[in-house]
């Protein structure tokens, strides 16, 4: 395969990771949608990428559910949600912008440092491809618990998912791709469904622990 | 040549238990006379607490209301064991059938049996003072039992034995030599001695003085023949006591098995010696002394269970541990 | 069975899937529970066929030592459970607790619970075993939330993010898994099938393998329940149904214990990778010791036990952690026995919910003077579940203790001081909650408390003796743990 | 082996009886008169072969339990001694409960688990291999547990019985731990491969520490005996006098099984070490049974004080053994196998005794009792027995088990090490202390509660308790004396258990006198007979009352108390059980166990009644209980808040130990 290849999947990969550094910085919850929904189409942009070169058909599908769910429905879906609920638009987050900045940094030299010697025999595509999903994932879960709002949190939880996508389409001749990615499309519309159905609006995190023990079950 | 000797032990043991019998008032009497002496009085004469124990056992029994089975048998039972275990510790000679029933250990052990029931017999008729008798009597035991085992335990670390003929036989042997662990061990034995027969400083026989007394406590409901046996108990006691200090740290005179007859006479002679200076140097001392307070008894006899502990482990150190 | 034209396997998932299906169609709650228990019966039978002729081994499903009477388990477990799931729902109704829609669509989740479950055991593919677990996790949200109280929402909400987070982490991991064995397997299914993984993978560079395990560890130990990933666990066992909360504890963390167990199947095979026994131990000690302390401080009868639920899950990870033929033996005894015990306890704790009306541990007393059956049946189980004789437990928790002494003496002290704190707390909330004059109804219970019974005489039987069969697929799977 | 297994079955199968007793009105009768039965066979059978001389062993295996190793049981001489100790105070108890029990509030929670106790214990003591041992003796803990919350409805006893089981859980973990390292990495259970293998010093001392904090939690030694003056005396009576006098000899058993069986050769201070303990859980122990109001407590304080006096001569046992004296550990370890025996048969009488008071009474408060000598008379006489008993007074039991001990003591300037010299003189002490205070102990318990006039109502109308359970008292104070007149008798049987514990028997290296004196050989020629001394004693008792009444006076007048002219008219005027105590609290207690009188004078003109309390403090509680139970919940407290976190935060820690983890691995390659 040409290098041409490599090139263009590992800057597709590097665009995702750098959108998730993106996410990590956001305030605004409309910027945030935003960001999520440009970070899905690239990820659809690479899936498609990777199902050229690797030959891979199902990897167009993936594309096209990438496309259709994460860049589209599911940002339009959570617009609605946050008009409907009127949750505010700013983001408290539980760390400052330069702590938050400083530990995504760490994370991804942790996951280069874990990938790199991992792999000797493996191609250069798919560790390189590996480092980014890896930090995509853990950049995902730190937007999760950087954000005390649900609607942060959920978009923090699918980019991780954008994580594990990067890395199992980056994996020649991985099966069940497409059937993961529906099981997890079924999840996160159970999320969203269950943010509206329930009105849960901020019990992810709430200051006030007296609520919280009534919440919590230990009905003293 | 065994059924004579075994004959003879058993001769000998039945004089012995008819001679601490009758010694043994004359010798509280003899320390009456004494004391009443050292402080200028005339005193009764020698043979005044068998003329007592006369008169007491043809008396009638005055029983409370209240007194069970137990507060009759209990001067019987008493009497008997002080009685045997008087007649268990050598006074003219070790050839004594029964010296095999009981060595140190069980004749301290006897003692406390006699102890035992006398001070339930304390309680029985439900007066405050049985009570406070019995209960006084039960905390000199507590600390008094184990001094006197301690002394045992020093006696035995030297002699090997606690049987009391075979002390009595090492001890003449003259191998053991001036101690010091032996002087603590009597000094310790002397002061068990005075507590368990109630005398001064922690006991007075002569007083009916409610808050000081402790054996007279106990035995302040009996009367006639009990009163007379109980009476008769603690003069034996203290008969024995003597006999006790006699054998085992001034065992010279006493008759070995195998010994003639020129021998035991000696024998009872010495004994009868010995218990006489033993009432003279009682009189001397408790005429000496005060009385102390019943509380302050723990430091009197924790001090001679303290001494007595001292004296086996000196002897661990002088012997080379 | 053996007469049966299909693999049972097949059979074996198909009665949980289409009564999953029926069951939605149902409208008669009644009619509704019978079926439920007819199907669960019908699987457990199905199951029970398995041991008479055991299927080959296919791309997609696995019967081997190790999951053959986990499938029989869970099938028994969720047969009784279904029996007492039958009067509790029917009494939850007659107390309008429940609105008989919910039911309908509870009993039909109940199924695909259940199908979920046999499907992760069965599964011989990790996507699949993962796909399973997911669904085994939106279907138990789903019941969790059932009542619809305010605390039900929050416990069902918490248990869905957590265990979400857990189950992308275990994909992860999964891909990663992938990922370390094409090259030595190519592309395609088999790098993803245990059967043809466990042949190979010892050809395998362990780098990758040491990541995915992490992944997975955390993945699905957040399932299992272990501490610092357990925080659903309580909420979700307290706000449910009481048959959800005995299933979950009895069967649900053994499903994803077991998935944790295969992974680390593949690394003991694999030889060069990091030992996962050490993490094991690590969060195993620390799930058993956090649970522990946790217990002194519990009111409500449910989340107690549903912390003794970590406290075990806790006991056996680090029995698989230290590893070797005894540690391995005592953790597959003690995976049994805790699912049948803690799903009696949990069906016990049922039954008294619903007689006192209440889930405080404090307003609930003396059961063995105003309910004898469920009260000495709560001795009973709680007894067990702490590991006396003649139970089960003691067996397993003997063989774990005395080899770790003997082998890693400093590790048996955690686990001891771990053992021994969750001991007092637990006999002190029994003895308050089964002693004393008693408070509340004395009405007799309206449920059936057969199947706690039952349960408590297995773990009984078990504790004494133990059948050969038994004995012998431990002794197999205990020598593949290594 | 085969006839002690089948009455274990037997026993277990009277337990379905009795948990049968809501559909089988002759339950009660069944199970009593059935236990009473198959406790008398097994007493009998062990009996019979520790009188033929038996060491020999027998050995079963059953195909329950682990599947690799079975259920293997033995028989030898160690088991067999405690097994008749067991089965006899279980027969005893079985007799007794036949009309004790009847009055119980709530039956059914005693009548099936009374069997599976006494065959909980049986099984401990023919247990081979360590997990029957453990299973046994955690259900031994489990059944009494069950037991003693009989009267569950007070809150008392549910806070004895949570500390007693809480307690006996800790003791089975050390021993779990003490197998751990006895079996070593192998884990091969059997205890013949347990004694096949060699441990090393180290070890071997660890083991020995577990065993004995395991084994000692269940025996009651200090500071371990916390739970058991709760737990004793919160049980039914008869139940009581089987926890006191039999189940704690189970965890002496324990004891000696690993000490002076699986470990093999001894290490010298190993004994030291027992001895000590010994000896200062005998003196705690009289102390505060002697501090005790409750007629039940103060019995179980001074349980405490007899495992104490058998751990004495447990551990002088084991030194002489690791010494290589052979002779003086067999004289040291008859004198506790005596105690053993000596124990259970007074326990069972004094409980007993304490149960036919609460029958006739329903008062345990010794300041509530008094005057029972003359409406319960024959209890009477018996307890009169058992106290004497207790106290080692001759010619009865005890004391052949104390003379004895004090014998092995004398011994110890034989030994090489001063430590052990000075020690044992020490040990001796505190030995003598403890007697004499336990002669004080039981003349209060008795003179209080059976002497002087009734303090309540309900105590001046007691009746005398009925036939049965006056059987079952008067069977072991008979025994008591026989014991105590005939020594030889009872040693006879110990001899075996000598030859295997400690490789030689008491007389095998000579001594004379037949069975009129004990004078064994390593005692130095010393002797003692009980039964001269009590011929003697009876001979010139006959001989004083006959001349008394043949020559002196033998009249007799009835009249009222004299008492220094001073007669109180109200019997609470006489000595409490605190004002006995009080001179002994003031030597010994008030600085060890800050005992403190408070006395509440009111002023002149008032007319409430004065008060008197005593505060009673075991340091045990406060230096050792409080500050486990403070660090517990203050743990508990801390980790608490992780209940209460929000789900950010949860999350939180999930990525935590994701990134540690990941940082692990990274660390590692």
């Amino acid at each position: 395969m040409p290098s041409i290849h490599y090139d263009i999947a590992h800057m597709l990969g590097a665009v995702v990771l750098l959108m998730s550094f993106a996410l990590l910085y956001q305030r605004r919850l409309s910027s945030i949608i935003q960001v999520f929904a440009a970070q899905s189409t690239v990820l659809a942009a690479a899936a498609a990428w990777q199902g050229y070169i690797q030959d891979a058909p199902h990897l167009y599908i993936t594309a096209l559910l990438a496309l259709s769910m994460k860049a589209i429905v599911i940002p339009v879906a959570l617009n609605r949600v946050i008009q409907k609920l009127r949750i505010e638009r700013t983001v408290d987050t539980a760390l400052g912008v330069g702590p938050t900045m400083i530990a995504g940094v760490s994370l991804v030299t942790l996951s280069i440092l874990l990938v790199l010697p991992v792999t000797p025999d493996v191609t250069a595509l798919t560790r390189e491809d590996l480092a980014l999903a890896l930090s995509v994932v853990l950049l995902g879960l730190l937007t999760m618990i950087t954000r005390r709002n649900a609607i942060g949190q959920v978009i923090g939880f699918m980019s991780l998912e954008n994580g594990l996508i990067l890395a199992a389409i980056g994996v020649e001749g991985m099966p069940l791709i497409v059937e993961m990615l529906v099981a997890f499309a079924v999840m996160v519309a159970f999320i969203i469904f269950g943010i509206f159905f329930f009105h849960i609006r901020e019990r992810f995190d709430t200051l006030d622990l007296r609520t919280l023990e009534d919440f919590r079950g230990e009905r003293r | 040549m065994i059924f004579i000797q075994a004959l003879l032990a058993g001769i000998y043991q039945v004089v012995q238990m008819l001679l601490v019998l009758a010694v043994a008032p004359g010798l509280v009497g003899l320390v009456r006379v004494v004391k009443a002496r050292l402080i200028g009085r005339r005193g009764p004469p020698l043979i005044q607490p068998y003329l007592d124990l006369h008169r007491l056992l043809r008396k009638e029994v005055v029983l409370a209301d209240n007194a069970s089975w137990l507060f009759r048998v209990t001067p019987y039972l008493v009497f008997t064991a002080i009685w045997l275990a008087a007649a268990l510790v050598p006074t003219f000679t070790t050839a004594l059938a029964l010296t095999a029933t009981a060595d140190l250990i069980a004749l301290v052990a006897l003692l406390a049996s006699a102890r035992f029931f006398l001070a339930l017999a304390g309680m029985d008729v439900g007066t405050s003072f049985g009570g406070l008798g019995s209960s006084r009597e039960m905390m000199i035991a507590a600390l008094a039992e184990p001094a006197m085992l301690m002394v045992i335990f020093s006696i035995a670390i030297l002699v090997r034995t606690t049987s009391l003929s075979m002390i009595v036989d090492f001890m003449l042997d003259g191998e053991v030599g001036l101690r010091i662990s032996l002087a603590l061990a009597a000094i310790s034995l002397l002061m068990v001695a005075i507590a368990e027969n109630g005398r001064i400083p922690v006991d007075n026989p002569a007083t009916h003085l409610e808050l000081t007394m402790v054996h007279e406590a106990m035995v302040l409901e009996y009367s006639g023949r009990h009163l007379a046996l109980i009476e008769a108990a603690a003069m034996l006691k203290l008969a024995l006591y003597m006999a006790l200090i006699g054998c085992v740290f001034l065992p010279w005179g006493i008759a070995q098995p195998g010994d003639g007859p020129l021998a035991i006479l000696i024998g009872l002679v010495t004994f009868v010696l010995k218990l006489a200076c033993g009432a003279v140097a009682l009189a001397v001392f408790e005429t000496s002394i005060a009385k102390m307070r019943v509380f302050r008894y723990g430091e009197f006899l924790g001090g001679a269970l303290l001494l007595s502990l001292l004296g086996a482990i000196f002897l661990y150190v002088s012997t080379g541990l | 069975m053996i007469l049966l034209p299909v693999n049972p396997v097949y059979v074996i998932l198909a009665l949980p899937f289409l009564a999953a299906f029926g069951l939605a169609a149902v409208r008669d709650h009644w009619l509704a529970a019978r079926l439920n228990s007819l199907a669960a019966g019908l699987t457990l039978v199905a199951s029970l066929s398995l041991f008479t002729d055991r299927p080959e081994t296919t791309p997609l499903f696995l019967v081997d030592d190790f999951n053959i009477y986990l499938v029989a388990l869970t099938a028994f477990v969720s047969f009784t459970t279904s029996l007492f799931s039958a009067s509790y729902i029917e009494h939850e109704i007659e107390i309008e607790r429940l609105k008989p829609v919910f039911v309908r669509f509870y009993h039909s989740m109940y199924q695909a619970f259940v199908f979920t479950m046999l499907l992760a055991l069965l599964a011989n593919n990790l996507g699949v075993l993962w796909v399973a677990v997911e669904g085994a996790t939106l279907t138990t949200v789903l019941m969790v939330s059932l009542y619809r109280t305010p605390a039900a929402i929050e416990a069902a909400w918490k248990y869905f993010i957590l265990c979400g987070v857990g189950i992308a982490l275990a994909l992860f991991g999964t891909i990663l898994i992938f990922l370390a064995a094409r090259p030595v397997m190519g592309g395609g299914m088999p790098a993803m099938t245990w059967s043809a993984l466990m042949l190979e993978i010892h050809r395998v560079s362990p780098d990758l393998l040491n990541l995915a395990f992490v992944f997975i560890l955390i993945g699905y130990g957040t399932k299992v329940g272990l501490a610092p990933l357990h925080a659903w666990l309580p909420d979700a066992h307290a706000e449910g149904p009481t048959p959800i909360s005995a299933v979950l504890s009895g069967l649900l963390l053994n499903v994803a214990l077991y998935a944790v167990l295969r992974f680390k199947m593949l690394m003991t095979a694999n030889g060069q990778s990091l030992a996962p026994g050490p993490l094991m131990m690590v969060m195993g000690l620390a799930s058993l010791l956090l649970a522990a302390f946790m217990l002194y401080r519990r009111r409500d009868i449910k989340r107690l036990f549903a912390y003794s639920s970590i406290e075990h899950m806790g006991i056996i990870t680090f029995a698989f952690g230290i590893g070797g033929p005894i540690a391995n033996f005592a953790g597959l005894l003690h995976m049994t026995m805790h699912s049948l015990t803690k799903s009696a306890i949990f069906i016990a704790v049922g039954l008294a919910t619903q007689v006192k009306g209440t889930q405080r541990i404090s307003e609930i007393r003396g059961l063995t003077v105003s309910h004898p059956v469920i009260g000495w049946g709560l001795v009973a189980g709680v007894l067990a579940i702490v590991g006396l004789p003649p139970f089960g437990i003691f067996l397993s928790e003997f063989l774990l203790v005395t080899t770790t002494f003997a082998r890693e003496p400093l590790l048996a002290l955690p686990l001891v001081l771990g053992i021994v704190v969750a001991f007092g707390a637990l006999i002190l909330r029994l003895q308050s909650l089964a002693f004393g004059e008693p408070t509340g109804s004395m009405a007799p219970a309206a449920s059936s408390a057969f199947p706690m019974v039952l349960h408590l005489i297995l773990v009984l039987v078990a504790g004494i003796w133990l059948p050969e069969p038994l004995v012998e697929w431990f002794q197999a799977v205990a020598r593949l743990l290594g | 082996m085969a006839f002690i297994s089948l009455c274990i079955l037997a026993m277990l199968v009277l337990a379905t009886v009795g948990a049968a007793r809501p559909w089988f009105s002759h339950a009660h009768e069944v199970v009593h008169a059935g236990m009473a039965l198959t406790c008398g066979a097994a007493a009998v059978a062990v009996l019979a072969r520790l009188a033929a001389n038996d060491s020999g062993v027998e050995t079963l295996t059953l195909p329950i339990g682990l599947p690799w190793l079975h259920a293997n049981l033995r028989l030898d001489a160690l088991s067999a001694i405690f097994l008749l100790a067991v089965n006899l105070g279980g027969c005893l108890a079985a007799v007794f409960g036949w009309s004790y029990a009847r009055h119980d509030a709530e039956p059914g929670r005693v009548l099936p688990v009374f069997p599976l106790f006494i065959a909980a214990m049986n099984l401990v003591l023919v247990a081979d291999d360590a997990f029957v041992f453990l299973a046994a003796w955690e259900f031994m803990s489990l059944s009494s547990w069950l037991l003693v919350l009989a009267t569950h409805r007070e809150d008392e006893t549910r806070r004895a019985a949570y500390v007693y089981l809480v307690m006996a859980s800790f003791g089975t973990a050390c021993l779990l731990l003490g197998f751990g390292i006895l079996a070593g990495a192998s884990g091969d259970y059997g205890f013949a491969a347990i004694r096949a293998h060699q441990l090393e010093p180290v070890p071997a001392s660890f083991a020995v520490l577990l065993v004995l904090l395991g084994a000692g939690s269940k025996a009651g030694l200090v500071p371990l005996h916390v739970w058991l003056p709760l737990a004793h005396p919160a049980a039914p009576s008869h139940i009581s006098a089987l926890m006191s006098g039999v189940m704690t000899k189970v965890a002496i058993y324990g004891l000696m099984r690993v000490l002076f069986d699986l470990i093999g050769q001894p290490l010298w201070w190993w004994g030291a070490v027992l001895a000590v303990i010994g000896a200062v859980t005998a003196v705690v122990g009289v102390l505060h049974a002697l501090m005790q109001d409750d007629i039940k407590k103060l019995l179980a304080y001074s349980t405490v004080e007899n495992i104490g006096v058998i751990v004495i001569g447990l551990g002088l046992a084991l030194v002489f053994k690791a010494s290589g004296v052979p002779a003086l550990a067999a004289l040291a370890m008859t004198a506790a196998m005596l105690h053993v025996l000596n124990h259970s048969l007074f326990k069972s009488i004094l409980f007993f005794s304490a149960g036919s008071i609460l029958t006739a009474t329903g008062e345990r408060d010794l300041n509530q009792l008094g005057g029972l000598i003359h409406r319960m008379p024959a209890t009477a006489l018996f307890c009169l027995i058992g106290a004497a008993a207790i106290s080692s007074l001759p010619p009865l039991n005890g004391f052949v088990a104390e003379w004895m001990l004090f014998q092995a003591v004398l011994n110890g300037p034989l030994l090489e090490q001063w430590e052990l010299k000075i020690g044992f003189a020490v040990i001796g002490a505190l030995l003598a202390l403890s007697t004499a205070l336990a002669a004080a102990c039981f003349v209060r318990f008795y003179g209080i509660a059976f002497l002087g006039r009734a303090r309540s109502a309900r105590a001046e109308q007691a009746r005398e308790v009925d036939p049965v359970m006056l059987t079952a008292i008067a069977v072991p104070a008979v025994l008591c004396l026989v014991i105590g007149v005939l020594p030889k008798l009872a040693i006879s049987l110990i001899e075996p258990v000598n030859r295997l514990s400690v490789g030689e028997g008491m007389f095998d290296a000579g001594g004379h006198g037949g069975w009129v004196w004990l004078a064994p050989a390593s005692a130095f020629g010393n002797s003692y007979s009980g039964f001269m001394m009590f011929m003697t004693i009876l001979i010139l008792t006959i001989l004083a009352v006959y001349m008394i009444h043949r020559y002196a006076s033998n009249r007799v007048r009835r009249s009222i108390p004299w008492g220094c002219g001073f007669t109180d008219p109200a019997p609470l005027g006489q000595y409490s059980a605190s004002s006995f105590a009080q001179p002994i609290r003031r030597v010994f207690v008030s600085q060890l166990f800050g005992a403190r009188d408070i006395v509440d004078m009111p002023a002149p003109g008032e007319t409430r009644p004065a008060r008197f309390e005593l505060e009673l403090r075991d340091p045990a509680w406060d230096w050792l209980f409080t500050p486990v139970v403070k660090l517990v919940g203050w743990i508990a407290d801390k980790v608490d808040h992780l209940q209460f976190l929000t789900i950010r935060r949860y999350l939180t820690l999930m990525f935590l130990a994701l990134v540690t983890l990941l940082v692990l691995v990274a660390v590692s390659q």
